[in-house]
């Protein structure tokens, strides 16, 4: 595989192939714990671990794996990295693995992970496999920061913890509420198909 | 056969190399995980009650509470978590008491899944101060207007019902607390 | 039993799981495009959430947690859960096709529903006993169920509604699930009042 | 079902006139509802007034007799209400008035001769459906109820009800044929009551013919559209609901127009087959509205033209039939047809353009058939025409009660009529 | 001679869809004046600000979506004055507007626009303040005092206080509460008139009506304290909501059983939230939740096909 | 250490009896699938995201493979995923051999259709046919049904006056089904041009000429073109497409139709 398809494979999460807002797969975590922009960079990157690790690992077995236990192989596999994610947070950022709560296991069954095992990396090579994997984390990351910040800001006035705001701003409670969230990823999604549309056009 | 051989095997591999893994992962993180767990508690202690240097953990009906004392060995009080439902979801709490066990010298909310801007106020020092040097001989009372007694804090308008459940939820552990140190 | 009513109610209105909690968005947003549909993932979801529930609650507390190995959880109870759906999915469509036609083409999407998978972490975080976790399973399931079916409702009436072009789709949909939720808000604090 | 301005005030009292003396007449092959007759003239033939001009074809049709004497010019496309262009005899008259020689032993004819009349006589229901009359009093099922329809509910029509002031002993002579052919238990005769001067009358007429139609009484119902439909009427007298998909039979009863039984009088006691009717001419463009007996064929022109009618001014729409259900024609060379009870000049559209429904769910309440109409409007909008039948679409009457009630004008029929169409195709 | 062609019936009766909005705003005359008879300017400045809020924001995106429709037909208007007369008369212009576009923007115009959304605008519009901002939306003033004393409401009085607000004060309406909401006698007469002249379909009010009413009375007679009959029947937004947003033809049930099942699961739904649940009153959240049940009402409560 | 040899001990036994379980019942319970279906889920994404509609990919390899009609329902697989399945189905060749072109029986425009009325209702085709727009009785209403039901986007309206694209068109016929005037013919597609009569007015010359002025009056001579392929019927002319092996009569007789009723559509347009 040339270094150009390699690119292309990795360019292709981070925009066209979305893995939210083109596949709409992955929903959950990401409403979930943008209701910071640190949750946002964290659960971003411990996804992106878990999708390179497992497509990694997915590709090399994928010519041995019988179809009948496929899922539950794929699944082990995948279950076994969250974990690590989750003992590494908790060894390591107990604040932030507290604030990610019961997300960082369902790591396990995001279904991005699952999905680009089985849409990629059961059927291609290592490097293609894990570059992929890359392309979608980052992809998926970018969003989750995009959303985390929008939410801290309106919601707490905040962005790292730091105010930013000025004192007269009411923060809008309703931001970092799950109502807010499913809002904003709306408008979001909303947005995206708008520029998308003016692509078309011109 | 093969087929079946193929389907048996493949997965009994994967679990074993994935659990060994995670066997490996664990026992190397998990020293880090206990002392943070440990770590947490004493940091929200050592916020209420700067002066303490020492940590006994005490025992009592399975749950548990920590005696304190001070660089000169001296007891200054106990450390205890109670929790119970506020608004939402669960509230616990880390309060400590003064070894009398009359007094509140202050809380620390860990955990909480209050309305942010309403019951998430119970978080912010204005009403947690209140519950400092409390009395707690008699049973807290939460009041909606002015405070007239010692033993009473003021309500977060609009947040009532989270105020009272926190007050409760205290009530209920200091009064278990007096009879379980009694019983020592 | 006022305990058992109490997890049921909470589960099924207050903590709702898509609601809620964020779990299995992905099919709730795409399966509730039709009301038969909707109902039969409810369904298929009540099924597998009930007994994955009763049986991660089985290995987790009767071999686990003996044998002090708390950290193999989640691949337990993912491997659990992918193996069930597929030995359901299996039986069903041998012995039963009217019900696999009905059902079974929902099973293989179960297995990567967080919300199967949320609910028995859940359970184990709130240290439910086995008569609790079955019920809290139900319960999660049919709270999902509900909201699914009602999504249902509203998107098969607004296939005939002049929504602006760049909502259509999963963006509307998503603003009506934010609705949803402010709206839920309202039974917030049942419980405990 | 709703209440509807009626508009009859201006028409109702006037005395029925006559115009018999058209130039030409037009008279398409499809007046009725079934197949078209087949003609058996051809251009130039010479024909007598009430000869054959076409046998009806198959069972449901039925024959088209000349109502003038004349020459027929060509057999080619016309003007038609509802088909837009049929092929219709087109008769240039040659008034030869012939006189009808009343027929003798009426009284004697047993069923069968009674029927073979009535379908030699080019007879269909007059109340707007213009269905053969001898297949209708033929039923399969035994029918116990007789119910003579003198409702006219649709707004602006009187024709129905000068006939019943003017011709009540022919009307029941003709209700006596129809239940000397099927023997029902009952006939009942029906009316709103926005017609207290036929009520008055037809409870005398009751009171002093009981010998001839012995179990024959008068319901009064309130004033109420679409109440002439032949479902609502049997459940508003009978509280019988006629099942979807069913007949009239099928719940024991059959309906007659008045003005039906009043063309079966004629064609028995004086052998005249049907070749002429009333028609209401109404509407605020014309100078004074009419009820005029008219030769079938004849086209609005030619009323105009003969200073029949005046226009006081220009109208902005025409339409054939009563306002609820009638059809908007778009010049006035139609000719008038068998089931055509009345034309409109009215000077002023409703111009309203269709807005948003607002699902206030007026058009529920009023439908009669219990619809979604509201459901119907959104699906044919939206081209998805898969749940229409679902939604027992074919069960609609187009009684046009739903649009009429609709606060955002939407024309409710209209997409109905698409989606009757599309729904059967896909 | 030029004439129109159109399709039957061409006999259409007067009634329009701005002739309905304007009855409905006729019969809330009534209401707009206790409104400004007890809480004053603050009353004028709140209904002017969500009017204009919603007509504006309603304007505007006609004009970005290039729609024929205009603002003419007076819903706009009408979601906005709703929305004024439930929100608290003490709030802040900036959340009003905010609420007053939300309502318009979010709940009615990304749904399609009238008629085709699913929950009701000026409901949601207060249903996002009050999530947007809690404090805010649970602050009321006393009326003829409204720039110095804060009071609860006789709901809130009575959940957690336990002290219950005499039925005179309620019915006349000097109480603290919502803009619009605490005069009984000036719903009741609003709303009797949009009954009467056919505005409002009878069937939600009265099935709502009847079940909170049955409800009260068990529930008095098990639990005195929990508050009379007369009380419960009077206080609050029950009156408000019942006549004037249960009614909204848009976002409600449109077959005739399906009108009582809506107006049964919101008496229900909104007794459950007063006894049980940590607010003192959910006449808002019972409506909206049934409004998010409609479709599934309507599709289940067809009409039985004549004849069968 | 003790976990450590633990964990391998106890998850391997859980995954081998895990597998045994499964490989038993797939032995025992094991059901055919038409291959296509399997083929099908083969090429999909497998995410089972039910973006397509339908209850997974499962689901959707299943409709597909019994209705061919919606191959392209996969969002996330998008365009390669759409044309692997259709070229499982082999509705590739259908789509792209297609033999026949629909032309449009109607090519009058506002200026030559008699318009004496105003029409009033709802601007579409279908709901125009229950009391029409126009005099002609037979031809186009200009509110374009057609467009929008053609799923190539090959037919266009110029003021009222229809268009197809005879390179665009599939031959589906989708069109022909719309039409509430019938007005669509499928032809057989040869050569570069496809000639066509542009008038379905059935009537008498002066009929037609009342309410058209560039309708078929029937005048045959078209018909007496050498070679012609025309014939007429019922008032109107109609090209034997069986016959149309030059096309010099074709373009012979429209130029010398006298009313330009014959119309012709071509692939360079
Ligand atoms: C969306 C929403 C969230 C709320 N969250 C809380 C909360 O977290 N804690 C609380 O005590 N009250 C909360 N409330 C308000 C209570 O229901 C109740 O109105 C309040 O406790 C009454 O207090 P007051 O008597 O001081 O006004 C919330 C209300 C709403 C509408
Ligand atoms: C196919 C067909 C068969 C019918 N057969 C009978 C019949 O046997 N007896 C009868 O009384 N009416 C029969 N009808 C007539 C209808 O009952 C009805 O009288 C007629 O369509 C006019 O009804 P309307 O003016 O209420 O629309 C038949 C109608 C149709 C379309
Ligand atoms: C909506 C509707 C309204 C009708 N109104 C009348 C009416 O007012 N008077 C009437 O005689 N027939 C009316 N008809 C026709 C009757 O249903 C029925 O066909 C007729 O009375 C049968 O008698 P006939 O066959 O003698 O015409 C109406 C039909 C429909 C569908
Ligand atoms: C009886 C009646 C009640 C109404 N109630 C409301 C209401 O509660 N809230 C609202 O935003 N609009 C209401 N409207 C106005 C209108 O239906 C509303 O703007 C639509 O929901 C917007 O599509 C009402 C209209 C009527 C006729
Ligand atoms: S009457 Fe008109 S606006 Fe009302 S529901 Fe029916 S179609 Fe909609
Ligand atoms: S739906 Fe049909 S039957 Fe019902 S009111 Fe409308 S036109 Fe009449
Ligand atoms: S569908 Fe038929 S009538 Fe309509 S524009 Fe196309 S060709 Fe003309
Ligand atoms: S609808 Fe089909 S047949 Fe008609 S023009 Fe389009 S592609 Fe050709
Ligand atoms: S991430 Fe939860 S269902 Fe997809």
């Amino acid at each position: 595989m040339g270094r150009q398809n390699l690119m292309t494979e990795f360019i292709k999460g981070l925009w066209k192939d979305h893995p939210l807002m083109r596949q709409l797969l992955g929903m959950c975590s990401t409403l979930a714990i943008t209701t910071t922009v640190i949750n946002g960079i964290s659960m971003g990157l411990g996804v992106t671990f878990v999708i390179v690790s497992t497509s990694f690992f997915v590709s090399i077995i994928r010519k041995i794996v019988p179809p009948q236990v496929r899922i539950a192989v794929y699944a082990a596999i995948i279950a076994t990295f969250v974990t690590i994610v989750d003992i590494f947070f908790k060894a390591n950022f107990p604040k932030i693995s507290e604030a990610l709560g019961p997300y960082v296991p369902l790591i396990i069954v995001n279904c991005i992970v699952l999905g680009r095992c089985e849409a990629f990396a059961c059927k291609n090579g290592i490097w293609a496999s894990v570059w992929d994997g890359l392309g979608m984390g980052l992809g998926y990351t970018w969003v989750l920061i995009v959303l985390g910040t929008i939410r801290e800001l309106l919601g707490s006035g905040t962005i790292l913890g730091k105010t930013i705001m000025p004192s007269v701003y009411n923060p809008l409670v309703v931001m970092v509420l799950p109502a807010g969230a499913f809002l904003l990823l709306g408008f979001l999604l909303a947005l995206m198909n708008r520029l998308e549309q003016k692509k078309q056009v011109s | 056969m093969k087929e079946t051989i193929k389907i048996v095997s493949v997965l009994t591999i994967v679990c074993i190399l994935c659990a060994f893994l995670l066997a490996f992962v664990n026992n190397a993180a998990r020293g880090q995980i206990a002392s943070n767990d440990t770590k947490k508690i004493e940091d929200a202690i050592g916020k209420l009650a700067p002066l303490f240097k020492k940590t006994e953990k005490l025992n009592i009906a399975g749950e548990e509470i920590y005696k304190l004392f001070d660089a000169k060995g001296e007891v200054l009080g106990y450390a205890f978590l109670a929790k119970g439902d506020g608004y939402q979801g669960v509230i616990k709490v880390l309060a400590v008491i003064n070894p009398q066990i009359d007094k509140l010298e202050g809380i620390e909310i860990i955990e909480s899944v209050e309305t942010p801007g309403l019951g998430a106020r119970i978080k912010e020092d204005f009403f947690r101060n209140q519950f400092k040097n409390l009395k707690v001989s008699v049973p807290i009372e939460c009041v909606k207007e002015n405070i007239t007694q010692d033993n009473q804090i003021k309500a977060i308008s609009s947040a009532t019902i989270s105020s009272k459940s926190l007050v409760n939820i205290l009530n209920k552990k200091i009064s278990e607390l007096k009879k379980q140190l009694a019983n020592q | 039993m006022k305990d058992l009513i109490l997890i049921f109610i909470s589960t099924v209105l207050i903590n709702n799981f898509v609601l809620y909690y964020f779990l299995g968005i992905c099919p709730f947003l795409g399966v509730s495009g039709k009301i038969e549909s909707a109902f039969g993932m409810g369904v298929a979801v009540i099924f597998v959430m009930t007994i994955a529930n009763a049986l991660s609650w089985l290995i987790y507390h009767l071999v686990l947690v003996k044998m002090g190995l708390g950290f193999l959880a989640y691949l337990l109870f993912i491997l659990v859960i992918a193996a069930l759906v597929q030995i359901v999915e299996m039986f069903i469509r041998k012995f039963s096709p009217p019900l696999y036609r009905a059902l079974g083409i929902f099973l293989p999407l179960i297995t990567v529903n967080c919300a199967i998978l949320g609910a028995t972490l859940l359970m184990v975080t709130k240290n439910y006993n086995f008569i609790q976790s079955v019920v809290y399973g139900f319960a999660g399931g049919l709270g999902f169920t509900l909201i699914i079916l009602v999504m249902a409702g509203i998107r098969e009436d607004l296939e005939y509604a002049d929504i602006p072009s760049v909502f259509k789709g999963a963006a509307i949909t998503l603003v009506t699930t934010g609705l949803l939720a402010l709206i839920f808000m309202g039974f917030s604090g049942l419980i405990s009042a | 079902m709703i209440s509807v301005a009626e508009h009859k005030k201006p028409q109702y009292r006037l005395a029925s006139e006559k115009f018999f003396t058209p130039r030409k007449l037009y008279l398409a092959l499809s007046q009725h509802t079934g197949k078209p007759s087949r003609p058996c003239v051809k251009a130039g033939d010479m024909v007598p007034e009430a000869a054959i001009l076409a046998e009806r074809d198959g069972l449901i049709s039925s024959h088209l007799h000349a109502p003038s004497s004349g020459k027929v010019l060509a057999i080619e496309e016309w003007y038609h209400p509802t088909l837009k262009r049929a092929p219709s005899i087109i008769l240039e008259c040659t008034p030869e008035p012939k006189i009808y020689t009343p027929r003798n032993g009426v009284e004697k004819f047993n069923k069968k001769e009674l029927l073979d009349i009535i379908a030699a006589s080019g007879i269909v229901g007059l109340g707007g459906a213009a269905f053969p009359t001898h297949v209708k009093l033929a039923p399969p099922e035994a029918v116990d109820t007789l119910i003579i329809n003198g409702c006219e509910c649709e707004p602006y029509l009187t024709t129905d009800c000068r006939l019943m002031v003017e011709q009540l002993e022919q009307i029941c002579r003709g209700a006596e044929i129809i239940s000397r052919i099927i023997e029902p238990k009952k006939v009942i005769f029906t009316l709103e009551d926005n017609k207290p001067e036929a009520i008055k009358k037809m409870q005398h007429m009751l009171r002093t013919r009981t010998n001839a139609l012995p179990s024959a009484k008068l319901v009064v119902l309130r004033t109420a559209y679409p109440q002439g439909g032949e479902k609502q009427l049997i459940y508003a007298t009978l509280k019988r609901k006629v099942p979807p998909g069913k007949l009239p039979f099928n719940v024991g009863c059959l309906v007659q127009n008045v003005a039906t039984c009043f063309a079966l009088y004629e064609t028995i006691y004086l052998n005249k087959p049907l070749i002429e009717r009333l028609v209401t001419f109404a509407g605020d463009a014309l100078n004074t509205p009419k009820n005029i007996w008219i030769k079938i064929g004849t086209t609005l022109k030619e009323l105009f033209d003969q200073k029949v009618l005046f226009f006081k001014e220009e109208p902005q729409k025409i339409i054939c039939g009563g306002p609820m259900m009638g059809i908007s024609l778009n010049h006035l060379d139609y000719p008038i047809l068998k089931g055509a009870g009345g034309f409109l000049f009215l000077r002023s559209t409703h111009s309203d353009e269709e807005s948003a429904c607002i699902r206030c769910a007026r058009c529920v309440d009023a439908c009669p058939m219990n619809l979604l109409p509201l459901e119907y409007a959104k699906r044919v909008k939206h081209d998805d025409y898969t749940t229409l039948e679902e939604l027992n679409i074919k069960d609609c009457i187009e009684c046009g009660a739903c649009a009429h009630e609709c606060p955002a004008k939407i024309p409710l029929v209209q997409y109905i009529k698409i989606g009757k169409k599309y729904a059967s195709n896909s | 001679m030029q004439v129109t062609v159109s399709t039957s019936p061409h006999l259409k009766s007067n009634i329009k869809t701005a002739i309905i909005m304007r009855q409905v705003m006729i019969a809330l005359i009534p209401v707009v004046i206790a409104a400004v008879v007890f809480f004053k300017y603050r009353a004028i400045w709140l209904m002017l600000n969500c009017v204009l809020s919603a007509v504006i924001s309603e304007k505007i995106i006609l004009r970005i979506r290039a729609k024929s429709t205009s603002t003419k037909d007076g819903s706009a208007a009408l979601s906005g004055l709703l929305l004024a007369l439930i929100l608290p008369p003490s709030i802040e212009w900036y959340a009003a507007t905010l609420g007053s576009v939300f309502a318009i923007v979010v709940a009615k115009q990304l749904f399609g626009g009238l008629g085709s959304n699913i929950f009701n605008p000026a409901l949601i519009g207060r249903a996002f303040l009050m999530a947007a901002y809690p404090k805010m939306l649970t602050t009321f003033v006393e009326p003829f005092a409204v720039d110095t004393v804060s009071g609860a409401t006789p709901l809130a009085l009575q959940k957690f206080s336990h002290i219950t607000t005499s039925s005179v004060k309620l019915f006349w309406g000097n109480v603290p509460g919502s803009l619009g909401e605490t005069c009984a006698i000036a719903i009741i007469i609003g709303g009797v008139y949009l009954l009467i002249k056919k505005i409002a379909d009878w069937r939600i009010p009265l099935s709502l009506l009847v079940t909170t009413t049955c409800i009260t009375i068990v529930f008095h007679w098990y639990k005195p304290q929990s508050g009379s009959i007369l009380f419960h029947f009077l206080s609050g937004g029950l009156l408000l909501g019942a006549f004037f947003m249960a009614t909204d033809p848009v976002t409600t049930p449109v077959t005739k059983s399906g009108r009582y099942i809506f107006g049964v699961g919101c008496g229900i739904l909104m007794m459950i939230i007063r006894y049980f649940s940590g607010l003192p009153e959910g006449m808002m959240y019972s409506i909206l939740f049934m409004n998010s049940l409609t479709p599934l009402i309507n599709r289940y409560t067809r009409p039985k096909r004549f004849g069968t | 250490m003790n976990e450590i040899i633990l964990a391998p001990v106890a998850l391997g036994l859980t995954g081998f009896s895990f597998a045994v379980v499964l490989a038993i019942l797939d032995k025992r319970l094991k059901v055919e699938d038409d291959p296509r279906v399997t083929k099908v889920i083969q090429v999909l994404p497998g995410t089972n995201c039910g973006a397509c509609g339908f209850a997974g990919c499962h689901g959707f390899a299943e409709a597909v493979v019994k209705n061919g009609k919606k191959f392209s329902g996969c969002i996330p697989g998008g365009l390669a995923v759409n044309q692997k399945v259709a070229a499982i189905l082999g509705i590739d060749a259908e789509l792209h051999h297609h033999k026949l072109v629909a032309i449009c029986r109607c090519q009058a425009g506002k200026k030559e259709k008699n318009i004496s009325f105003v029409y009033q209702g709802p601007k579409t085709c279908r709901a125009a046919e229950f009391v029409s727009n126009i005099d002609c009785a037979y031809g186009c209403f200009g509110f374009g049904d057609c467009v929008t039901v053609c799923p190539v986007k090959a037919i266009s309206l110029f003021d009222t006056h229809i268009c197809v694209d005879r390179k665009k068109c599939i031959g589906c016929g989708k069109c022909a089904k719309m039409c509430p005037r019938k007005l669509f013919e499928l032809v057989p597609r040869v050569g570069t041009t496809t000639y066509y009569v542009g008038c379905n007015n059935k009537e008498k010359a002066l009929s037609v000429r009342a309410v058209c002025s560039s309708g078929c009056i029937a005048c045959g001579i078209c018909v007496k073109v050498k070679d012609s392929p025309f014939y007429l019927k019922q008032n109107l002319s109609y090209i034997d497409y069986a016959k149309i092996d030059l096309e010099t009569p074709l373009a012979e007789a429209k130029a010398k139709c006298p009313t330009k009723c014959i119309a012709q559509s071509n692939d360079s347009r």
